[in-house]
């Protein structure tokens, strides 16, 4: 059987880190091919919601990066977003959630080679961690002892 | 008691209020909510310790909206939630007129929310309950897996009846995110991916705002302790933000505002 | 049902060598919703851009997703073929297939499906996206300036002379600002009044420029385009209008033993003054703090001497409101004062002094006439020690920062002072010269080679005075780094240069934000430095930072010209990716729930209370939060935090971003 | 409330009155600070210059067996042994890596959390508010307050609000009636412990302080810091020649004054075992009016 | 039918065979939470015995909380839609209540009447119902008020009654036959006897015809506002009741695939009758709650001829309010 080839999402934001990803094409930096980017204009705009939508949708792994602190083109999404990611990993932490499959990272757009570096990184984790099955059992194994499910399946 | 019922009999005669929104006792011994709309109902009014629902969720309802002119006798969560509220601006539409019964059972009549706000923070409340306090520190002690394991059984029992969105006064949205369909947030089905979503997302949204009156877990018809993820959700605010809500009228509402020295550990 | 046109561009070789880029216009096309889909060697180039306009209008496709090069090269490109070709340009997405796919993989199946999991999702996204129109606001072309400094002077100039109106406040009774009070100015040591007089004369008597001494800020509403603006005109006891400026007022007024601001104490002045000989407007005002009439209710001696009769005692503040549409904040800056230096003597020995003051010792309107004295006995110091950073880059002070002026004028007063007593002795204590600017180095090497100022780098640890003289024990950290003493006659210390103390207020009032020291903060320190951020208001000059004049004079310009790009049109367009509080039918009429939480949150203050009220009764209804979409920005932090998904963002809404998740994750059906 | 006391070698030794005195007047107010056992030389003006792992650990060593000894405050009124304590609390309390370094070479484990009080932290916290009750004379004095270096340096672990001219000592000494000067010279550099290795260093340095008190009206000199006292006090022969004057202003520690105003008896003070005499104080004491 | 006993070491021997024989058998279980749930179980120790009422009707057995009623998939060519009725197991309810099978009946009526649900035709056919009457009560029951009573075998396949050390055993249907022919020999057959004196002793709240009688213009009645006023809203009494039927349809899935679901609703929710429009015709807890007590008491006996109320007082004992059923009607009959 083929090696495990994780789906992992990256929620960035347009100025700094899609603009970091766009400097390492331009300078040839090579990188896995497993991370996909969905654009958006700040990380201030990252709802929590849609890490979770990508889980439930079968990502591996989730990448959120954006502006260094200071450095965000709308001043301070990228402050709002991190305090919204302290409490949101702590809560995922609490519902013992993987927190391991979701990074965060601050990578500007002169750090082309960060986000290659990070990319590899966390294909590299997610690969020896395996496909993420957590949320795909919770619908069959663990449910099937309770007793409507045992029926509606 | 006898004070009480005299005093709520008091304000229904000089036009004060129309309602008073207050507790009496009901069959199995149980202390219920009741609703007084005139002074000859007052002596059903009770106040005791068990006097533990949040009776400021009924200020959200259109029925009691209508009134205008209300009374509630709040117990030290109800009066937390009075303060969040009133920082949310919530409660301008209605004309409440709060009373409480402190530890030394003297009756006060708050003449403002300024009142309240100096009360609260005053006697200072350690409202987490044993058990409570035992089952964080349990969960906290399980293994991450364990934990997952703990939560999902819990949640997988779920049934989606939101009793817990109803009895929360900070859940006052006329929609909230589940009922919200394009897109869809939440499945409407309650198998346990959906009830993970909701309830992880009821957490985010009250982190910060739940002032910790425990009536989601108290009425969750299968016995969920959902109310231990907003109490934790808080005490990691309150370590990392020293924020603490229903404390202050102006609000420091933590997940609105920021400092550019935040902390954390985790963002390479 | 959507028709979507798919466009997969080679770029030459860039993309096709590593993706196949047939096979992904193949998979394209079967996707749903997909009616058309095609690759092309360059679809930017002329022949590519046209086939797009004729497979859009042959195929009626309602939306376009372009496959090729990072939409930050080329998406205007192709959102204006979608035009040209009749369908919204913000119907047109672009798939980064170069520079996020075919540039940092290797030729195979993966990179290829890379390449169709993009386009997959963009194809989602550009299914959700609605026709946008660029916003207008409409612009009311008169510019405020507040402060009338030098930067306020030439924003005011520049903006008026390129033909819009110009209203200039100013909270002294004169324009001119600390410029004013300067000798002369480094590098070029040319008096400072000289060059500034003209300028000033020139604002007061421009047709486009209305002036407002002795007045202030009392509040601010309203957005870029349209700002409301209301303005305390301070009661100024003498009505400019009968007033002819004789001055035969403050020749008989009896209280005259007020330390004069304008010569920072070094000399007095009555109770009704005007600030100095070149004033603009050159007519007095009464300091009711200090005058007879208004501490005692007698003496009056002003009225009946005044041949006009403009004395008006009655006189009140009086708020006047005007309309803007953009607003220059030159309010300028501060210097820390003796008295903050103990160890520099408590600010008790008169003859410790600061910068400004020597300015005016060493200036020829100044109390002295321009000879430099010492304040304690006139006397003309032998010896000056001059300590630059008196307090900035001095983390113990509580000011990391660096004044950036005091090593030139600290290097200019000892020249001065050299060549007014070629025989006297200047010392200057420095951390480290900082002359980076046009012929500045070559300024303090003249200072120090030609005029023989001795420049000691050390600090100064204690200053004390002793039978008449200031010692003043510091440390020589060159050569033999000796604690050293010298015995001065003054002491003049370059202390920190720090904001207005009510700029706080100010910022407040105007929304904009500022750092811990209270200067304003501009809306990206390397790429929008004269703006803020909250549109339409503007910086110049040292109430951002600590600045000498031709900075200052540049970023005056630089904020006039900000303004003129505003006023160059009746209407201002705005791109329309901004927020919107979705609305609906009553009874909802919408779903937020009016926490306004959300104002806090936004960083441009574009989120206001909305009240919906009855129509016929006039009852408040409902509370909702609004966005003004002259101000919002677009970044949407409001939407990820609003609770029940009430304000969404236009471009890159809710349903938008997550059938992008949904689609990128699930692999084609 | 338990206090630990460490006198550190000077109180032991040169400046037994400082002790004395200290003691003297923590008693008249009722309390009795505790001597911490074993404690152990704080390394002063040596170590520091030497070996900088030594510099905190022989002060930590100390801070660790007050801890082990249950106290939660100690008294430290030598204004070297305070500096050298502070210096090694600050350096283990923010540094992990040295905290660990330290416990590993004392074999101890210890927080280093331990609340060390300088002379003046002491008389402020404990003294200044019942002071009233027992200051019966009135020092009829002119009093210039001198600080030193110690007390007020590096700033990060001084508690004196203004590092270039402090008014904590001014405020202690407010309610004994001197009148306190204003002086130039609070914070200058006494020489310290070059006193043996280069006495005319010392001379020179002193002589300036003492020329500036007396210039600046002080009838008498108040020290909080033994180094300062030896160096102001028994130094006098060596800084007439330097200064070519013949000053006798007495210098005085700020526990013996505090001392007179209560009414303690000038020996108990050790009031008589100063170089320059200090009757002239003594004799400027004036019984309050009730 | 047919009588007979079986004594109580037996009664976990037969439990147990029913189990073996593969059918999915979903009883009481006592949860950490303190509340008892119907749960499918392996064997009788794991299940609860002695209890007044489970939180949770047996209803989800027949009319379950989410069922899919067919999967959807579509690409550019075609369409398929999937329905899965054929696995639906066989499933044995242990130790519900009368008032429980009682609803069971309701039920039936309201799915089956005019258009026949074949989701729950199939899981109804394939459902046996072991009923053990009550032998305790508690403020919350009123059965009795409804026509019903403790002993009561309307919809049981089987019904036991605890005599002492043995169980009186009603077999009532072809079901409940088949159900013990495996385990024949553990039964003693014996002839009818009365059960009154083992059975528990609700009160009697009201006469069930009286307030049929009133309901008919009780909608005017002002005392619903004060009734409801403690009202929050949740579904929790819907949900819990065995005899709630009202259920919402919904798709969830992107337009390219996905499943057609069918799960709970409750009168209750406020979104429950909102238009497309916004506009709400029950636009009040007070108008909903009418609605839910009404529908119980009048407008189910117009349109299916009963009383959809069983008596089993679960809504009073869930109710975050602490509302009361028949204090409620009792109220809103009034004059």
């Amino acid at each position: 059987m083929s090696e495990f080839e994780p789906k992992i999402v990256a929620f960035v934001c347009n100025w700094c880190t899609y603009a970091g990803a766009d400097l390492a094409g331009t300078n040839r930096t090579k990188y896995a091919s497993n991370v996909k980017i969905i654009r958006f204009p700040c990380t201030g705009r990252i709802d929590f919601m849609l890490l979770m939508k990508a889980f439930e949708n079968g990502a591996d792994g989730v990448i959120v990066s954006g502006c260094h602190p200071n450095d965000c083109h709308y001043t301070s999404g990228n402050f709002h977003a991190r305090r919204r990611w302290i409490i949101f990993r702590s809560l995922l932490d609490f519902i013992g959630f993987d927190t391991d499959r979701i990074t965060f990272s601050w990578i500007s757009a002169a750090e082309g080679n960060k986000w290659a570096q990070i990319v590899d990184e966390v294909t590299e984790k997610i690969k020896s961690k395996g496909p993420f099955t957590d949320l795909k059992k919770l619908n069959c194994t663990l449910l099937k002892q309770l007793y409507d499910e045992a029926i509606t399946k | 008691m006898k004070l009480l019922q005299n005093k709520v009999a008091e304000l229904f005669k000089n036009g004060t209020i129309n309602l008073m929104i207050g507790f009496k006792n009901a069959l199995n011994k149980q202390v219920v909510p009741c609703f007084i709309e005139n002074s000859s109902q007052a002596e059903q009014l009770i106040y005791t310790a068990d006097c533990k629902n949040n009776l400021s969720v009924y200020l959200h309802k259109p029925e009691v909206k209508k009134i205008k002119k209300v009374g509630i006798i709040g117990n030290i969560a109800t009066l937390r939630s009075l303060i969040q509220l009133t920082s949310e601006n919530q409660l301008w539409d209605i004309e409440q007129t709060i009373l409480t019964v402190n530890e030394k059972d003297e009756i006060i009549l708050f003449k403002n929310m300024r009142e309240v706000e100096t009360y609260v923070q005053t006697y200072f409340p350690e409202n987490h309950t044993e058990e409570d306090k035992k089952l964080l520190e349990y969960i906290d002690s399980l293994p991450r897996e364990e934990r997952w394991k703990y939560w999902m059984e819990q949640f997988s029992t779920c049934i989606k009846c939101y009793a817990c969105r109803a009895v929360c006064p900070m859940c006052y949205c006329t929609q909230c995110t589940v009922e919200c369909n394009q897109p869809q947030w939440i499945k409407i089905s309650s198998e346990t991916t959906g009830n993970l979503e909701w309830h992880i997302m009821r957490a985010m949204h009250l982190a910060g705002r739940c002032i910790e009156c425990g009536e989601c877990g108290r009425v969750c018809p299968v016995g969920i302790p959902i109310h231990l993820l907003t109490t934790k959700m808080n005490q990691e605010l309150f370590k990392e933000f020293a924020t603490r809500p229903g404390f202050s009228l102006k609000g420091e509402y933590a997940m609105n505002t920021f400092k550019p020295e935040d902390k954390e550990g985790f963002i390479k | 049902m959507a028709r979507i046109g798919v466009f997969i561009c080679h770029c030459g070789e860039n993309i096709s060598a590593t993706v196949n880029v047939t096979q992904v216009a193949e998979a394209a096309s079967k996707l749903p919703g997909v009616t058309y889909a095609t690759d092309y060697k360059y679809m930017c180039s002329d022949p590519g851009q046209t086939m797009i306009i004729e497979a859009i209008k042959e195929h009626k496709l309602t939306g376009i997703v372009v496959g090729s090069c990072s939409p930050r090269m080329h998406e205007a490109t192709f959102r204006k073929v979608a035009e040209k070709a009749g369908i919204n340009s913000y119907l047109c997405e672009i798939a980064n297939l170069r520079e996020q796919v075919s540039w940092v993989h290797p030729k195979s199946d993966a990179t290829t499906q890379k390449a169709i999991d993009i386009v997959r999702t963009l194809v989602q996204k550009v299914k959700q996206d609605s026709p946008l129109y660029p916003i207008k606001v409409p612009v009311t072309k008169t510019a405020l300036i507040i402060g009338g400094g030098i930067a306020g002077i030439q924003a005011a100039l520049d903006i008026a002379n390129a033909g819009h109106q110009v209203i200039i406040i100013e909270k002294s009774p004169s324009i001119g600002g600390h410029m004013s009070q300067l000798s002369e100015t480094f590098p070029t040591l040319d008096c400072s009044q000289c060059i500034l007089t003209p300028r000033m004369v020139e604002v007061a008597q421009h047709p486009n420029i209305t002036l407002h001494t002795f007045a202030e800020v009392e509040s601010i509403s309203g957005f870029v385009g349209n700002f409301d603006v209301n303005i305390k005109l301070k009661a100024r006891s003498v009505d400019l209008s009968k007033c002819t400026g004789c001055g035969t007022c403050w020749q008989k007024c009896p209280s005259k033993k007020i330390p004069d601001e304008f010569n920072e104490g070094l000399s007095d002045r009555t109770a009704i003054y005007t600030p100095f000989p070149q004033a603009v407007p050159n007519k007095p005002v009464i300091d009711r703090a200090n005058c007879i009439w208004f501490l005692k209710g007698k003496c009056g001696l002003c009225k009946k001497n005044c041949p006009t009769g403009a004395i008006d005692y009655e006189m009140q503040d009086e708020i006047i409101n005007i309309k803007v549409g953009a607003i220059v904040t030159a309010t300028g800056f501060d210097i820390k004062h003796t008295d903050f230096f103990p160890e520099y003597g408590y600010g008790q020995y008169r003859n410790v002094i600061d910068g400004l003051q020597f300015e005016r010792l060493a200036s020829a309107s100044g109390p002295t006439g321009g000879e430099i004295r010492r304040p304690s006995d006139g006397k003309i110091p032998e010896k000056i020690v001059f300590i630059a950073c008196a307090g900035s880059r001095d983390k113990a002070k509580g000011i990391e920062y660096c004044s950036k002026i005091c090593c030139m004028y600290t290097a200019k007063h000892a020249m001065l002072y050299k060549h007014k007593k070629p025989e006297g002795k200047a010392y200057v204590f420095y951390m480290d010269i900082r002359a980076a600017g046009k012929n500045y180095d070559e300024f303090v090497r003249r200072a120090i080679e030609k005029d023989e100022v001795l420049y000691i780098r050390g600090r100064v640890s204690r200053i004390y005075e002793k039978n008449d003289k200031l010692i003043v024990k510091g440390i020589d950290t060159l050569l033999n780094a000796q604690p050293i003493e010298i015995e001065a006659d003054m002491v003049v210390l370059a202390t920190a240069v720090v904001a207005n103390k009510d700029a706080e207020l100010l910022a407040q009032k105007m929304h904009i934000s500022y750092d811990k020291h209270h200067f304003f903060s501009e809306a990206h320190p390397k790429l929008r430095p004269v703006e803020t951020n909250t549109a339409g208001i503007m910086l110049a000059g040292a109430c951002q930072t600590a600045k000498d004049i031709p900075d200052t004079v540049s970023q005056a310009s630089a904020a006039a010209s900000k303004v003129l790009g505003l006023f160059s049109s009746d209407e201002m367009t705005r791109e329309p990716i901004v927020a919107v509080v979705n609305r609906m039918a009553p009874p909802q009429f919408t779903t937020c729930t009016g926490c306004l939480l959300c104002m806090e949150v936004c960083p441009y203050n574009a989120i206001e209370r909305e009240e919906i009220r009855d129509r016929r009764t006039g009852d408040l209804i409902k509370v909702a939060a609004k966005v003004n979409a002259g101000l919002c920005q677009g970044c949407g932090t409001c939407v990820a935090f609003c609770r029940n998904k009430s304000i969404d963002l236009q471009g890159f809404s809710n349903q938008q971003m997550l059938s992008e998740v949904i689609a990128l994750l699930n692999q084609p059906f | 409330m338990k206090i630990g006391y460490y006198p550190g070698c000077s109180l032991e030794s040169s400046s037994k009155e400082y002790s004395k005195s200290l003691l003297a007047v923590a008693e008249k107010c009722g309390i009795i600070p505790e001597e911490i056992k074993g404690w152990s030389c704080c390394g002063a003006s040596a170590a520091h210059n030497l070996n900088h792992d030594l510099a905190i650990v022989l002060p930590a060593r100390t801070l660790a067996i007050a801890e082990e000894q249950g106290f939660t405050e100690i008294l430290v009124p030598c204004a070297a042994c305070y500096r050298r304590l502070a210096a090694a609390q600050y350096e283990v309390t923010t540094n992990e890596e040295t905290h660990k370094k330290v416990e590993s070479y004392l074999e101890l484990k210890f927080s280093g959390k331990i609340k060390i009080l300088s002379v003046i932290e002491f008389l402020q916290k404990y003294i200044s508010p019942v002071a009233d009750q027992y200051i019966v004379n009135n020092l009829n004095q002119k009093i210039a307050c001198y600080y030193g270096c110690l007390l007020a340096r590096p700033k990060e672990t001084s508690t004196l609000k203004r590092t270039e001219d402090p008014l904590e000592m001014e405020s202690v000494l407010e309610k004994t009636g001197a009148k306190l000067i204003n002086w130039a010279f609070k914070t200058e550099c006494c020489g310290a412990s070059l006193s043996v290795s280069s006495t005319a260093i010392v001379a020179k340095l002193s002589g300036k302080i003492i020329e500036n008190a007396v210039a600046s009206g002080a009838e008498s000199i108040v020290v909080a810091c033994p180094m300062c006292h030896m160096n102001l006090d028994m130094r006098r022969p060596e800084i007439k020649k330097q200064i070519k004057k013949d000053l006798d202003i007495p210098v005085l520690f700020i526990t013996q004054v505090l001392g007179l105003s209560m009414g303690i008896p000038a020996d108990k003070l050790g009031l008589n075992n100063h170089f320059v005499s200090t009757k002239k104080v003594i004799s400027s004491i004036v019984k309050k009016e009730a | 039918m047919e009588i007979k006993t079986i004594n109580t070491t037996n009664i976990s021997t037969f439990f147990n065979q029913l189990v073996q024989s593969g059918k999915i058998v979903i009883a009481p279980v006592l949860k950490k939470s303190g509340k008892i749930f119907f749960e499918r179980v392996q064997s009788y120790n794991q299940i609860e015995t002695d209890y007044i009422q489970t939180a949770f009707s047996a209803k989800s057995v027949v009319f379950p909380k989410v069922e899919e009623l067919f999967s959807y998939s579509k690409t550019t060519d075609n369409f398929e839609t999937k329905q899965s009725l054929s696995d639906i197991p066989e499933t044995v309810v242990w130790g519900l209540r009368p008032c429980d099978s009682a609803a069971f009946n309701y039920m039936t009526r309201f799915f089956m009447d005019e258009n026949p649900d074949i989701y729950f035709a199939t899981r109804k056919e394939r459902t046996t119902l072991i009923a053990i009457s009550c032998a305790k009560s508690d403020e919350a029951c009123f059965c009795t008020s409804v026509g019903l009573d403790p002993g009561k075998t309307k919809g049981s396949d089987i019904q036991l009654t605890l005599m002492g050390n043995e169980y009186y055993v009603e077999v009532i249907t072809e079901k409940g036959l088949s159900a013990i022919k495996t385990s024949e020999s553990l039964f003693t057959s014996s002839t009818e006897k009365s059960k009154e004196k083992y059975l528990a002793e609700p009160t009697t709240k009201f006469s069930i015809e009286e307030i049929k009688e009133k309901m008919q213009n009780a909608y005017d009645n002002v005392a619903w506002g004060q009734e409801s006023m403690g009202c929050v809203g949740c579904g929790a009494c819907a949900f819990a009741c065995p005899t709630c039927t009202c259920f919402d349809i919904q798709d969830e899935g992107t337009g390219e695939n996905g499943k057609r679901i069918r799960c709970w609703d409750a009168c209750g929710f406020s979104q429950f009758t909102k238009h497309a429009s916004g506009h709400n015709p029950k636009p009040n807890q007070t108008a909903r709650r009418r609605q839910r007590l009404l529908h119980k008491f009048k407008y189910s006996v117009e349109n299916i001829g009963m009383v959809s109320c069983v008596g089993c007082g679960r809504c009073i004992r869930i109710c975050p309010a602490h509302l009361n059923i028949f204090e409620n009607i009792l109220n809103v009959t009034k004059a």
